[in-house]
């Protein structure tokens, strides 16, 4: 682990919460009433736990085919870690053509 | 050599088919998708699309370098349209020009099935006792 | 249904777009077969397609039947020219519209196959230096 | 076999030559020289008699990657037996598209 700045190094030890804006289409936007949603996250901030969040929040994003989740307008795996100042949008299955 | 483009007006394939015009080209294949007047036999009323604009511009894009790669294409169209469609409007238009036929036909089938897996653009049909988001639940 | 042409005159991709128009289509694909300007890197000066016309069009009707038997074709178009062509223009337009795009594809590229295989029209390559009838000689 | 009619129980034992009127298109009009050419076929009025009568008479018909007869508008095998009335054409290689 990197040395922490003095203050957060008080925090340390400290589970902490951010919070991530997301944007929603589709059948997505009608799951969560709405263009925008906003997550909170504690500690993990990845894609796989977003996902996670959201089908805790929201349990009808259990019943689609896939959720995808595009940070900066690129697919992102489980694994990748958001920051607070991405572009984070929900992609539930796409149906263009 | 690629033209994308993500519009909400009438789709042109005239225009398309002028685009992908090549001296060096002996086959192109086009594809138009339209909005069919039905669903597995129930009638529709109308689709609407919409798309994450900026990612399924660039996500197009990929497809059509994809395809000049792969292929050798000498030039690729993929206009998609947004918005409100009714019966017999064009969806989306795929034209690929190649110098042989086989190519064409494989590089533009591509183009459309993997426009349909990673595009992000989603359509609900329109019936007259609701609407569905297509392909959203298994 | 089936709309089989072979014309002196210009083709026009447009109008055989009209022609498959059909409501219950979700998928027309189209191929445009144009005049190369090298074959194997020798520059061509044009083309000149010739046909032993009503043989040709009965062959090319029978093209169109079994895609409307085999695929479930809402519509099919084959127009075909002939006479002396000029580098970019088109000798060849087909399209097909079904239900499913998969199944469009498949015809039409069956199409533009066999009818290289069984439509009795022969195309000459002109060169700077001579001719040669293509496909004549193993 | 049947029984002939008295005009033709006399010729019976002896060939006869028939002439047919043939069609030539592409290279097959370049090879004989015209958009007609006339063969006589003795004895044996199949497509396949016409075929070896037109090789020897025009050899280059043997270059050719394939050599093909409609009659009345639909190919036919070599086994067919023509009639002098027929519409007999020479298809050289196609090559449309």
């Amino acid at each position: 682990m990197m040395k922490q700045g003095k203050g957060r190094a008080a925090l340390s030890s400290q589970p902490e919460t951010k919070k991530f804006r997301l944007l929603a289409f589709g059948i997505a936007r009608d799951i969560v009433g709405g263009n925008e949603v906003d997550i909170e996250l504690t500690d993990a901030y990845s894609v796989g736990a977003l996902k996670t969040a959201l089908q805790e929040n929201y349990p009808d994003f259990k019943r689609l085919k896939s959720l995808a989740i595009a940070v900066n307008e690129t697919y992102r795996t489980d694994e990748h870690i958001l920051n607070t100042n991405d572009e984070i949008v929900i992609i539930p299955p796409v149906s263009g053509g | 050599m690629i033209d994308i483009q993500l519009l909400t007006t009438s789709l042109d394939t005239q225009e398309c088919i002028r685009l992908v015009e090549h001296p060096s080209s002996g086959g192109t294949a086009v594809f138009i998708g339209t909005v069919r007047d039905t669903t597995k036999g129930k009638p529709v009323i109308r689709l609407e699309f919409e798309a994450y604009k900026p990612m399924a511009i660039a996500e197009m894009q990929k497809i059509a370098e994809t395809i000049v790669d792969r292929w050798s294409a000498l030039k690729v169209v993929i206009h998609h349209r947004t918005g409100s469609l009714n019966i017999g409007e064009i969806a989306v238009i795929i034209a690929v020009a190649t110098p042989h036929r086989k190519a064409a036909f494989a590089a533009c089938e591509y183009a459309i099935d993997t426009l349909k897996e990673t595009v992000p653009i989603w359509k609900k049909e329109i019936f007259e006792d609701g609407d569905v988001w297509v392909a959203a639940h298994p």
